[in-house]
């Protein structure tokens, strides 16, 4: 694909209490941002489950945003900690199956963070336009499907 | 924030002087962002010997009154203090904009007073010409042309301030002169060309 | 099932709705409505869609009928509405589902007004995206299951935070409809900021006139239960069931033989600044009640000032105290009551202007905020009402009061405080009424927009207050003109006269704003609430739900919403709590029935998913080596589900399914080829 | 030892040759390693700004790549430049601000910079003032230590002017209005600080040169209020400052028919005096305004002022309680 036409696919993954009502509010205060996020409410930015992550890369995104409650401010208490968890050992994995983790971006966002998730946004998308299209050949849904339960029993010692 | 670029659909005259007075100010001027509350005017040590208040002159760019805007001898008489920029509750940044208005008014030859404008010339010929200023070539050279009258009475002042070693007869030249010449003609090059 | 790709069913087994708002020009404006809905009905047919439209307002009820009638007339079993977020309308069509016999769980709201056309500009790119939601919605639906709400009882108890004027009002309107009320203050007396006041704008009604009454029988009703110089310290559960944990702190009084009599409070030997109901501006003892209509009456020793406490002898009060009340040995006490509403009303605090130095606030004796205002024009106050310098004598000839102090200033707050435009005109008044002097209002801009607000301004113009419109540059001693010398001068500049000014005054009041309470964001999170950037509470939706938040059971009410006058915190005082009545009325409520549930068939035990819950609903049965969900205790957050390495834990509303497949969708990978043309 | 990159500026070998001067004689005993940026130029004043963009912003950056060039040679551990005029300090921190702040304006500058075979990145070196390193890098103990001569009974007005405490773009100082460091240093030397409202206030920049009438009524403004408060001399920061005060004080005089003979000083040369220095070491021969009369007073109690100094701040013990002040206080009032 050309680098100057390619217009990179992100899938992000937003909380339901603070990153997807911050998108909310960057909707209602009309703050703009590229077209190339599409995304997805969780209830808890703690509901990621990696495979969903690997699904997005070997289904064709280019990158893949997470979004969650500041640390400390969850609205389930702790569960973004397990995700900055996962998260890292998720980018661990990445860099093993040869995809640059930096594909793969966490960042918090409060309801009241409209404008700044919508900055983060913006330079995620700068960041994997300069990546460059992710295609890796031979990359399928299936051949992730041992990945998960690989990354939770990793879990159990952290 | 930065100015809102107007459309080029856009006709109105006033938005467009508004437009190029930011445009030409270092920084963001955030000119557009004024709620006429007069913290500057209140502010102003000079305010007094001023034809418009800073913030009535914001008003006059808004209003799209460029003549009246340049001929004002406000800008002129900012002492830059920045007392209005740190107490502006919209952070205009209004002593760069008072530059760019000076600097506008004399690429139009808008200024009423010409002393002003000739002493910063006489500061920055010098300055070009040596690198440094040279204050004693520029207090003759400004005083001869503007307050030969005034001249007796600074003559003991000048004196002590050469008798105190506090003024050099001669002036000082730096070694990359020429360096600095092509740097400054480059760069006159550069603002003609934006 | 993570690791199972979702089964997709034939198209024949689900018959799915897309319905495309147009939300008036909200969404058309920019996205290809009708290209979307038309691409949908085609692109997406062999995925189950059998019906795509679009229209003009889908949440009007001849959008709901819509849907309702192809429910009925087309049979579908899925819906899928393209529109606003869900957090705005998701119940609206869910409703129209059930209304039509569909299962409300089997219907998607997917957003592409606030996650598309209000935040892109390329019309083309818009609808490639919208296309995508649509497609990533459709995928998502068919994974869908019928689902029943989860019914929970409503405990008819309500906790109030805040013994302010929204909250005493909140706890009445509850108390007199029959429920019970927890009414929780941090000060030793319930009354607020309104208590510390003299007069109330604009009809100068006497502030204690109008509240110690509202105090008392707050005090004194059967059904409020006031917990004062307490502090919420722990909030568990969920709405209709929250247990709540209170400290009381230790009032060193005994209440049960404390008459109030205040004997304690005379002979107490030590005297500090009271910096909170006195605003500084005067003096309590170490054994004290605010004011004397305190409510409750019982005073309050404060450890850090009592002699006894930090020198070990004195023990004054206990001495004189005529009937041992006066108990040192008194340490914090923890209370947990049962509620199911909680109305949070915490109010504000005062910007403090030491920070705009140029006002000489701290550094300038007679330069007063406008809390000290309020207590020296207070007839209770330290001068019986007396205006007078800080010298405590001399009346000031001259009075400049100074707005927008901390407000609409990018330095400090950028929002207005409200209140300040006609706080000010009411100091004009009271210092015309009581002096004589002649009074300036420096001002930006006069905000006098309420009931008989601007008949007060007109009435402060009659009285020949004199009004500067400019913002104060600075306020000094530093005297350089004729009769400048030791005064204050006011430099403004006189916006309507375009010219500079030095006004010199003998005292200046500071109008400052309000801001939101110093711990307004532990207490925030305590509660499970978001602040805005400002640090004011977040209400459900700025218009039409003022006093409810986003978390289900908790409301507000008040200036911890955000800056506001008197009539308006006690209105939304009511407001809460009608909506809390409402709620009690109902007895039980209906809750999302977003659980994790664990398939013991699948569970390994392996109990990695045992330590994750911070809500302990994970209980792991030793016997069957099996984990099990109590789905009281789960709320949903799903962080097991993601952890759960066989699989075993499935998250309704959220399965694994639901969100691969929902990624398969936006990722357009549920086309049949020629799919490049169609969204690239 | 503090090893930084210095900008004298051209006033400090002219007009403020004392400044100079009263700096050399300290440096050592602050520990402060000075290390001038070599063939540095002007700074173009408040004067190259309002006539053209572009060409002032490439005179200021010059210094600035000349800076970062230097410490990358000498590999000297220091990304600090530090001036000791303030309006130095201002053009050089400002180049650097407004380079980030309107990155159109940076290329514009480095492509002038290039033709001199020079560049310069913005936010690559820390702009600081004199006294910002003298009261948080050396620190005010460091200063008390090496008191030798305390400055007692010298009333002084402490006068930052305008460019030092503002605009401030690194929240550097204190406050903006009433910054308390150079009151603080002062009080470190044992002289007696008034709190001075003007400390901030403008003494009229170039004004003196273009509308003389306007300069004095501001000089006048600042000298009024130094005698007010009976102070027996003015302390700056600001070679314009200094210069405007002490060289145009007779004009001043002249214009506004006062009688004015304020002896307007810079902090260093106090401090050389605190230190032990012998006064002809620290160029108070340079005053055109006298400062005999002043200096005699150090070390001797002072004549009682012919009235008592104006002190409107004082509250009577009887009245409402003061709002209290963090950090205000050391100030003798």
């Amino acid at each position: 694909m050309n680098r100057d036409t390619f217009e990179p696919v992100i899938i992000g993954f937003t909380c339901n209490w603070c990153s997807y009502r911050a998108a909310d509010l960057a909707g209602t205060a009309r703050v703009k941002y590229p077209p190339n996020v599409r995304l997805i409410r969780l209830m808890c930015s703690g509901r990621l489950d990696p495979t969903f992550v690997l699904k997005a890369i070997a289904g064709g995104a280019d990158g893949v945003l997470i979004t969650g409650c500041h640390p400390g401010e969850c609205h389930y208490l702790e569960q973004n900690y397990k995700a900055l968890r996962r998260y890292h050992l998720l980018k661990r994995t990445l860099a093993q199956m040869g995809i640059r983790p930096e594909r793969v971006k966490l960042v918090w966002a409060s309801a009241a963070e409209g404008v700044k998730l919508a900055e983060e946004i913006t330079t995620f998308i700068e960041e994997v336009r300069a990546l460059g299209p992710l295609d890796w050949p031979g990359m399928t849904g299936e051949s992730i499907a041992v990945a998960p339960g690989f990354l939770a029993a990793e879990e159990v010692g952290v | 924030m930065t100015t809102q670029p107007v459309s080029p659909l856009d006709t109105n005259p006033n938005l467009r002087f508004l437009e190029r007075v930011s445009a030409a100010t270092a920084g963001v001027a955030r000119l557009e962002m004024c709620i006429q509350c007069g913290t500057c005017g209140g502010s102003c040590p000079s305010a007094a010997d001023m034809d418009h208040t800073p913030r009535m002159l914001f008003a006059m760019i808004r209003a799209g009154l460029r003549e009246e805007a340049l001929r004002s001898n406000t800008p002129w008489l900012c002492v830059s203090c920045y007392h209005c920029v740190v107490r502006c509750p919209q952070e205009v940044h209004i002593p760069d904009v008072m530059y760019t208005l000076k600097s506008m008014a004399i690429e139009a030859k808008l200024y009423r007073d010409s002393v002003a404008p000739d002493f910063s010339q006489t500061f920055v010929d010098m300055v070009e010409t040596y690198g440094r200023s040279y204050e004693f070539g520029l207090a003759t050279r400004h005083y001869l042309k503007h307050y030969p009258l005034r001249l007796p009475g600074m003559a003991p002042m000048g004196l002590g301030m050469l008798s105190k070693k506090r003024m050099d007869i001669t002036p000082h030249r730096i070694e990359g002169i020429d360096q600095l010449h092509a740097i400054l003609e480059k760069a006159k090059e550069v603002e003609a060309a934006s | 099932m993570s690791t199972e790709e979702p089964t997709n069913p034939s198209p024949d087994q689900e018959k799915i709705g897309v319905y495309v708002c147009h939300c008036g020009s909200n969404i058309a404006g920019i996205v290809d409505v009708q290209e979307v809905a038309e691409w949908a009905g085609e692109r997406l047919k062999d995925r189950g869609v059998v019906v795509s439209r679009d229209y003009k307002f889908m949440c009007s009820s001849l959008g709901q009928e819509l849907i309702e009638n192809d429910i009925k007339d087309k049979g579908l079993t899925r819906v899928v509405v393209a529109a606003c977020s869900p957090h705005l309308h998701e119940n609206t069509f869910r409703t129209a589902c059930g209304r039509a016999g569909l299962n409300p769980y089997l219907c998607e709201l997917v957003s592409i007004r606030e996650q598309v056309s209000w935040v892109h500009t390329d019309k083309d790119a818009a609808t490639t995206k919208s296309k995508a939601v649509v497609s990533g919605g459709v995928e998502r639906v068919i994974h869908h299951e019928a689902l029943e709400p989860l019914v929970v009882p409503i405990h008819p108890a309500t906790l109030v935070v805040g013994g302010g004027i929204a909250g005493i009002q909140a706890a009445l309107e509850i108390a007199d409809a029959g429920f019970p009320v927890y009414l929780v203050e941090r000060e030793p007396s319930i009354g607020g900021h309104m208590a510390q006041f003299d007069k109330t704008f604009p009809t100068l009604d006497c502030s204690a006139c109008i509240l110690t009454p509202r105090m008392v029988s707050a005090g004194g009703h059967p059904n409020i239960t006031l917990l004062t110089w307490s502090e919420v310290t722990r909030v568990d559960g969920y709405v209709g069931n929250f247990t709540v944990t209170i400290r009381k702190k230790p009032r060193y009084v005994n209440t049960d033989l404390c008459t109030g009599c205040g004997i304690c409070q005379e002979k107490c030997p030590k005297k500090i600044i009271d910096e909170v109901y006195e605003a500084g501006l005067g003096y309590r003892k170490a054994v004290y009640t605010p004011f004397p209509q305190a409510v409750p009456r019982y005073p309050v020793i404060d450890r850090e000032n009592c002699t006894y406490f930090q020198k070990g002898t004195c023990r004054a009060c206990e001495k004189f105290c005529p009937t041992n009340a006066i108990d040192f040995t008194q340490q914090d006490e923890f209370v947990t009551v049962e509620v199911g509403n909680i109305i949070l009303a915490t109010g504000y605090d005062l910007f403090d202007p030491r920070r705009v130095t140029q006002y000489g606030y701290g550094r300038l004796a007679n330069v007063f905020t406008s809390l000290e205002f309020e207590r020296l024009s207070n007839s209770a106050g330290p001068t019986n009402g007396a205006i007078v310098l800080r010298d405590g004598v001399t009346t000031p000839a001259s009075v400049g009061i100074i707005h927008c102090v901390g407000s609409r200033d990018r330095n400090f707050n950028n929002y207005c405080s409200v209140i300040c435009c006609m706080q000010g005109l009411k100091f004009a008044h009271i210092v015309k009424e009581r002096t004589g002097a002649t009074v300036y209002n420096f001002y930006i801009d006069m905000r006098t927009a309420y009931k008989a607000y601007d008949e007060f301004y007109q009435r402060v113009l009659e009285e020949g207050t004199l009004f500067v419109r400019g913002k104060v540059a600075e306020v000094t001693d530093a005297a350089r003109l004729p009769g400048e010398d030791g005064k204050l001068i006011v430099q403004v500049e006189d916006t309507l006269a375009s010219v500079q000014r030095r006004i010199p005054v003998d005292m200046v009041i500071l109008s400052s704003g309000l801001q939101p309470r110093h711990d307004a964001k532990e207490v925030a999170h305590l509660f499970g609430l978001s602040c805005s950037a400002d640090g004011w509470y977040i209400e459900k939706h700025p218009k039409l739900d003022p006093v409810a938040t986003m978390t289900d059971g908790i409301f507000i009410a008040g200036c911890v919403q955000g800056p506001k006058d008197i009539p308006s915190s006690v209105s939304q005082g009511a407001a809460a709590a009608a909506r809390v009545l409402g709620r009690i009325q109902q007895k039980q409520i209906a809750l999302e029935p977003v659980r994790a549930t664990v398939d013991e068939a699948k569970c390994s035990g392996c109990r990695i998913c045992n330590n994750l819950c911070p809500f302990n609903a994970i209980l792991f049965h030793e016997d069957r080596m099996v984990t099990e969900i109590n789905p009281a205790l789960c709320q949903g957050c799903g962080t097991c589900v993601a952890a759960c390495p066989a699989g075993a834990i499935s998250g309704t509303g959220f399965s694994n399914e639901q969100i691969l497949a929902q990624i398969e969708g936006l990722l357009l990978l549920n086309l049949q080829p020629l799919h490049a043309t169609a969204a690239d | 030892m503090n090893k930084y990159l210095y900008y004298p500026g051209c006033s400090m070998e002219s007009s403020a040759r004392a400044y100079a001067e009263s700096l050399n004689a300290i440096v050592d005993q602050m520990g402060l390693v000075l290390d001038e940026i070599h063939d540095w130029n002007c700074c173009g004043a408040t004067e190259y700004v309002g006539i053209s963009l572009t060409p002032a912003y490439s005179l200021i950056t010059r210094n600035l790549a000349l800076a970062s060039a230097q410490a990358a040679k000498q590999g000297n551990g220091t990304n600090t430049v530090v001036a000791s005029c303030s309006a130095c300090y201002l053009n050089l921190a400002k180049a650097d601000h407004f380079m980030q702040e309107r990155p159109l304006l940076g290329k514009n500058v480095n492509e002038a910079l290039a033709a001199g075979g020079l560049h310069y990145e913005p936010g690559t070196l820390e702009i600081r003032h004199l006294l910002d390193v003298i009261i948080n890098d050396v620190g005010l103990d460091a200063v008390s230590a090496a008191v030798t001569k305390p400055l007692k009974g010298l009333r002084v007005a402490p006068y930052l002017g305008c460019m030092v405490p503002r605009p401030d773009y690194e929240g550097r100082w204190s406050d903006h209005e009433h910054p308390m460091e150079l009151d603080r240093l002062l009080s470190a030397l044992g002289a007696e600080v008034i709190d001075f409202p003007l400390k901030t206030h403008c003494c009229g920049g170039h004004m003196t040169q273009i509308s003389p009438s306007t300069a004095f009524e501001l000089l006048g403004r600042l000298l009024h209020a130094a005698d007010q408060y009976h102070a027996d001399m003015m302390v700056t920061v600001c070679p314009m400052c200094q210069m405007n005060l002490d060289a145009y004080q007779n004009e001043t005089n002249h214009a506004l028919n006062t009688h004015y003979q304020m002896p307007v000083i810079f902090f260093t040369q106090l401090m050389g005096l605190a230190f032990g220095k012998p006064a002809t070491e620290l160029g108070f021969a340079r005053n055109l305004v006298d400062t005999r009369p002043a200096l005699s007073r150090i070390g001797v109690e002072a004549p009682a002022p012919a009235g008592p100094p104006v002190q409107p701040r004082k509250v009577k013990k009887t009245g409402l309680p003061m709002p209290s002040m963090p950090g205000h206080e050391e100030v003798h009032e």
